[in-house]
């Protein structure tokens, strides 16, 4: 990949700011999400639930429920292959074990958490098939549950899965618990580090589940035809990945399922697996009709991904100077009902902002009588960070060091080694400290129960498969194909990368999300992976695009390629003894035909040499001391974006991310009852941050560009919500003078703390 | 001949703890291969589940990306992301 | 049970659809008239999502009975452009960036018309708590704050020249 | 929601006659509460009697120097009457802290109280106002006190058949004014943790010549405290007054823990939201004398 030309220095298209293709229909109501969707003979599934935590499903009768006028399938396990544990999904980024994923969209013999799916219905109407629900008996063994990951963890524990045998220790242990995973990060000597170190510190700090939030519930519409070729319409990060999860679960040629991309409400990491999907497809050829299902928010809270719980013990070594010595964190996450926390991203991240000589990072993935948990934002980092930002904190104040300063000496720069072990080149963490340093949030004043925190937070960003096809239409304009749902503004950006590469403008640039038989295979719009690997795709094309113009532009003057120029959508004849009139790009493209067919080229690659990034943020906030309330005055998020394609939906990653942060730092929690059953599933005591919670958010973007990519580009979407949660933290710390190490800092435990001795 | 590192435990079950390896192949799939046949089950493992810094640039599915006699190679765990 | 028969205007225009008596106005202006703008985020008034205007107040559609909209005039997100020229908060809205994912746009964008009808001039902590029924998880909502601001200056200009 | 009536009578009589005859009838007033219900199951009526086409269910009049509020009356209504928000400003801002914009459209204050929820955010002022309430049924009408419609969580006095028809808030002598504030961890959107409703008749010296006291979520059902009332006439709000009301105030808290908070936040937080709605209250009757 280190062919790609090298980064230009002066752009048209590229960090302006146009109006998104996709917009138009969003603000009058006319872009279709999967829920909008709607077909002649479509049927309305619902799903039934088990409202216990752990039980075995002794029977289900569907047989009331079928007997049921208007109801035209009803499926349970039984309607499902049964999938060996070594199936796993294609092209995913992560390894997915498709039986985990087969039961957690169905339970098979026993279910794992309140509100896991027992069973399903298709019905002419919503209300017949909810009736149909009712008509559904099931019989349950309830069995004890475990919903907290440090309870789960004892030996004692109820068991969730008797053949689960701890994997990553050195030996297997021979005995089944509820420790699916170890994982280690090491180097240096940890003991020499910290008896070298003139101050040890050690705390634990906890953080609670918390749900990605995205207002569009999960929905899909699907319809299986009788040669059992079948349509998919859905809301998810990826269509392949529907297809491919979907295809696998369900049984069936990846080539007979179609997958078109509705536009995505939002999905943060929660719509990077499968639901929905493979109940539609198996009711839909039951029933022989389409099937649509769309859950309701109850039922998005109950039974799709949060993220972890995690339990972090950090014990951090440090010399008077500052200079950190030894680094030792464990991490405990919780994975809900089956395995797959992303601990070993916290593994990995924790302590990757920093140059620690002897350091390990240890991790262990935990399941739980809870939602199998999904992706969010930078899975684990963000709870890596809370722990390890905090601790800087606190160490900062004890060495009587101003935390920047124990951050600038520690930071981890260009050449060195990351702690997961790959050397780190172009990282701008530095560049964006000093940013934050530089800013005048930086040294304003602050008044009284006022504090300010400071945290940094790293993400990888991904790259990956990405297939994509630019098309020049013979009037000039360009119509572009790429494979992945458009979250936050990835039409825009990738329409400005091809504007900008075959010098034509934005406006004559109309890009769209393929569905799976349209365009090649591409992974899922997640891990901040898209506009860097797609526009690898779309540069690439292009720029094959532009030799071909060139080509058959000569071919129309009868002169070699090389005797040809082109820019700005203008082909020049070079060739000295020639007076052409210089051509448009319409006008080459309006004779593609005679001069060798179509001009359309399709780029499918793999993107390699990814550059992390870096933010910090600096918040600070006011405690109401009688009521332990908080209000957020100011937050500044400074980032090393690589280079902003479109800055404005850039600052939009960074100031939703950070929103994101704070609610999970001031109020975001799954609550459970002693049943195990969730208390707060609704957005009115879930409690995200609504728009009387926050201040503007001001954003710096560091631009220290990946010359691996023709722009620049490093990925933005995933860092903005790793240091939100010890930035916060830390203001509270700073302004109330306790520290308190648990998530979330609801007014009662504020108070709770400020009114303890 | 390169030298292959790992900070983490993630393949550990294979290797026996063991980091370092020296290989003699010029490719990631021949460094595969290579660490396959001292380590059974280790190719099946990594390729599903590494990927690899070479000289700090981070492949995930290159298999085919060559590798010099003194190029820095790392098996990092494959992340997802959100 | 038989359904209910149901005559409002919508959009400024007279509409009659059947429905069950137990439809939400939400479900009947999606399933019944076709209307999909407006969105269902949690069924229970929370999310702003699916935000109409009832007979001139700011509502949300799922907590509505669809048969309670006999007689009455109802605007949705469909109705705001006048044709293809797009209302200022919709362009503002645009030209902001002010929306990601879109989903709760069409709420935000009918609930910000309410209270710029109300109040052409309001602060950014009045404009804050007004759109507080309206969840955004995409922006942080400071786009949208701004946009809202510049919509309501662009349409105090309009209002004094004219 | 499955499968029931929908009628929105014209009459009293005619509401009344729907509601008795069907013993799962439900009233639908601002609907807030009963379509989330509904939807989530909790209730199955087989009737709902939608009341907002009775006359004079929906509208705010003076009357006797008071205010009649028809139970169909949105709390967004409330707050643009300016001569309700100047009497009352405790009972406009209690009842436009329920819910969204959009649910203050449609919410009412009757039915806020009718739902007897004790974190109720329109609950304690309408109590400390002295607010009455006109139930009509088959038996004809009524007037009882607001704080004699919740029971228990959930739960209301009304007999079958009956309904609230009209709010009833009293004349307002000079001098007088209320305030309400609630504890919630959000800045909207969100039930009360605790809720302080403070109405007081305050002399032209500054002397507080009448006061009541009450809150929310921290008993089964809105309290009206009256030794914190009383710990305050006769003073003109200072240090030692608040005290003793605070006391009584700690005293009066039954609270439970729950997901929204535990019983000893609510406890500590009841004295300091009734101290700072008391200091709201007395300045704003200030304002008025």
């Amino acid at each position: 990949m280190n062919d790609m030309k090298p980064i230009k220095p002066d752009f048209k298209i590229v960090g302006t700011r146009p109006v998104r293709p996709d917009g138009v229909d969003k603000v009058t109501g006319k872009a279709a999400y999967a829920a909008d969707m709607a077909m002649p003979g479509m049927l309305h599934g619902r799903i039934k639930r088990s409202p216990h935590a752990h039980a075995r499903i002794v029977s289900i009768d569907t047989r009331k429920a079928l007997a049921l006028k208007g109801v035209k399938a009803v499926i349970t396990a039984e309607d499902f292959p049964e999938l060996d544990p070594s199936i796993v999904a294609a092209g995913g980024e992560a390894h997915h074990n498709m039986a985990n994923y087969s039961a957690n969209c169905m339970a098979r013999g026993k279910a794992l958490y309140e509100g896991h799916a027992v069973a399903a219905v298709a019905a002419t109407s919503p209300s017949i098939a909810r009736q149909a629900l009712e008509l559904i008996e099931v019989v349950y063994e309830p069995m004890p549950h475990v919903t907290d990951l440090l309870e789960a963890m004892k030996p004692d524990a109820p068991l969730l899965h008797d053949n689960m045998f701890t994997q990553g220790l050195p030996e297997t242990p021979t005995k089944a618990s509820n420790i699916a995973k170890f994982f280690k990060q090491e180097r240096g000597n940890l003991e020499e580090g910290f008896a070298s170190a003139d101050l040890v510190f050690e705390q634990r700090y906890t953080t609670q589940p918390v749900h990605q939030g995205y207002i569009e519930p999960h929905a899909c519409v699907a319809s299986v035809s009788a040669d059992g070729q079948a349509m998919v319409w859905c809301s998810s990060q990826g269509q392949f990945m529907v297809r491919d999860f979907s295809a696998k679960i369900v049984g069936m040629n990846q080539a007979d399922l179609r997958v078109v991309p509705a536009e995505i409400g939002g999905g943060f990491g929660g719509k990077t697996v499968v639901y929905l999907e493979p109940l539609a497809i198996v009711l839909s050829r039951k029933a022989g009709r389409p099937v649509k299902i769309v859950m309701s928010r109850d039922e998005v809270f109950r039974a799709t991904g949060p993220t972890s719980a995690s339990v972090m013990d950090v014990k951090i070594g440090v010399m008077k100077d500052g200079r950190i010595v030894a680094g030792d964190v464990d991490c405990k996450f919780q994975a809900g009902g089956f395995t797959g926390s992303p601990v070993m991203a916290a593994t990995m991240t924790a302590l990757a902002s920093y140059d620690v000589p002897h350091c390990r990072v240890t991790g262990w993935d935990i399941v739980t009588n809870t939602p199998k948990v999904a992706a969010y934002r930078a899975p684990a980092a963000p709870n890596a960070a809370f722990a390890v930002e905090s601790a800087l904190d606190e160490i900062a104040r004890e060495l009587g060091m101003d935390p920047m300063t124990l951050r600038e000496i520690n930071a981890v720069r260009n050449g060195m080694t990351a702690i997961y072990g790959a050397p780190l080149q172009h990282i701008g963490l530095v560049e964006t400290l000093d940013a934050i340093k530089q800013h005048p949030h930086y040294e304003a004043p602050l008044g009284p129960n006022q504090g300010r925190g400071l945290a940094v937070g790293f993400w990888f960003n991904g790259g990956g498969e990405s297939s994509v096809t630019v098309s020049i239409n013979p009037d000039g304009t360009v119509s572009v194909a790429t494979g992945t749902p458009d979250i936050g503004g990835s039409r825009a950006s990738s329409a400005m990368m091809v504007a900008e590469a075959l010098g034509v403008p934005y406006e004559k640039v109309r890009p769209i999300v393929a569905d799976t038989a349209s365009v090649g295979f591409n992974e899922i719009t997640g891990g901040s992976r898209v506009t860097f690997s797609n526009g690898l795709a779309l540069v690439r094309a292009s720029e094959q695009l532009v030799d071909e113009i060139r080509l058959r532009a000569g071919l129309i003057w009868d002169v070699p390629a090389d005797q040809v120029a082109y820019a700005d959508g203008i082909a020049t004849c070079l060739a000295p003894d020639r007076a052409e009139t210089p051509l448009l790009l319409g006008e080459i493209a309006d004779k593609a035909a005679h001069f060798g067919g179509p001009l359309s080229k399709e780029v499918a690659l793999n993107a390699d040499g990814v550059a992390p990034c870096f933010g910090v943020h600096l918040c600070d906030v006011e405690v109401d001391p009688d009521t332990g309330n908080v209000t957020v005055l100011r937050y500044t998020a400074a980032q090393d974006v690589g280079r902003a394609i479109h800055p404005s939906y850039v600052e939009g990653q960074i100031q939703g991310g950070a929103a994101q942060g704070i609610g999970w730092a001031l109020n975001e929690e799954y609550v459970f009852n002693a049943k195990g059953q969730m208390e707060n599933s609704g957005f009115l005591d879930y409690r995200m941050p609504i728009a009387s919670d926050l201040p503007m958010i001001d954003t710096i973007m560091v631009e220290v560009p990946n010359p691996v990519h023709p722009y620049g580009v490093k990925g933005v979407g995933e860092v903005p919500i790793v240091p939100p949660l010890a930035a916060v933290a830390n203001a509270v710390r700073d302004a109330i003078g306790k520290r308190i190490c648990d998530l979330p800092l609801s007014p009662t435990r504020i108070h709770a703390a400020m009114t303890a001795g | 001949m390169p030298v292959v590192r790992v900070t983490s435990s993630f393949c550990d079950s294979f290797t026996g703890g063991l980091t370092e390896f020296e290989v003699a192949a010029t490719t990631v799939r021949g460094m595969m291969r290579e660490l396959g046949a001292r380590f059974p089950g280790l190719a099946e493992f990594l390729e599903a589940r590494a990927a690899v810094a070479i000289d700090g640039t981070i492949y995930r599915n290159a298999w085919l990306q060559p590798i010099g006699p003194d190029s820095d190679i790392v098996l990092i765990p494959r992340v997802g992301g959100g | 049970m038989s359904k209910v028969y149901v005559s409002s205007v919508v959009n400024g225009d007279p509409v009659e659809f059947l429905c069950d008596a137990d439809t939400s106005l939400l479900d009947a202006l999606r399933d019944e008239l076709g209307l999909t703008g407006a969105k269902e985020g949690c069924g229970t008034g929370d999310c702003g999502a699916c935000s109409i205007m009832l007979d001139g107040r700011l509502v949300c559609s799922c907590l509505v009975l669809g048969p309670e909209a006999e007689g009455r005039q109802i605007d949705t997100i469909e109705g705001m452009a006048e044709g293809s020229e797009l209302h200022p908060l919709q362009r503002q809205f645009l030209e902001h960036a002010a929306l990601q994912c879109g989903f709760c746009t069409p709420g935000l964008l009918v609930a910000s018309k309410a209270l710029l009808e109300r109040n052409p001039d309001p602060s950014e902590t009045e404009i804050r708590f007004w759109l507080a029924g309206n969840l955004c998880r995409c922006t942080g909502y400071d786009k949208i704050i701004r946009a809202v601001q510049d919509a309501a200056a662009e349409l105090r200009q309009e209002r004094s020249v004219a | 929601m499955t499968g029931f009536q929908y009628s929105a009578p014209v009459s009293v009589e005619e509401a009344v006659a729907l509601l008795a005859v069907d013993g799962k009838a439900r009233l639908l007033a601002g609907g807030t509460d009963l379509m989330v219900q509904m939807r989530s199951g909790r209730v199955a009526p087989s009737q709902v009697v939608d009341i907002k086409r009775i006359p004079g269910a929906i509208g705010i009049r003076q009357e006797n120097g008071g205010f009649v509020i028809g139970a169909g009356t949105s709390c967004a209504a409330l707050g643009e009457h300016a001569a309700l928000c100047a009497a009352w400003p405790g009972v406009v801002e209690g009842a436009n802290l329920i819910g969204s914009t959009q649910v203050q459209g449609r919410a009412t204050m009757a039915g806020n109280l009718c739902n007897a929820s004790p974190a109720a955010d329109s609950v304690p002022a309408l109590v400390a106002a002295g607010a009455r309430c006109l139930v009509v049924g088959p038996q004809g009408q009524r007037e009882i006190a607001v704080q004699d419609i919740p029971v228990t969580p959930g739960r209301n006095s009304l007999a079958p058949g009956e309904f609230v028809l009209e709010l009833r808030l009293p004349a307002r002598p000079a001098g007088a004014s209320d305030a309400y504030l609630r504890a919630i961890p959000r800045t909207e959107m969100d039930i009360a943790v605790v809720g302080a409703g403070v109405n007081l008749v305050v002399a032209p010296d500054g002397t507080i010549i009448e006061a009541h006291v009450a809150l929310g979520a921290v008993a089964p059902t809105v309290l009206l405290v009256k030794d914190a009332g009383a710990a305050l006439v006769g003073s003109k709000l200072d240090d030692a007054a608040l005290q003793r009301m605070e006391q009584a105030v700690s005293a009066a808290c039954k609270p439970i823990s729950d997901k929204r908070g535990t019983a000893e936040y609510r406890k500590s937080i009841a004295a300091v939201l009734a101290r700072r709605t008391a200091k709201i209250a007395y300045q704003r009757a200030g304002e008025r004398s």
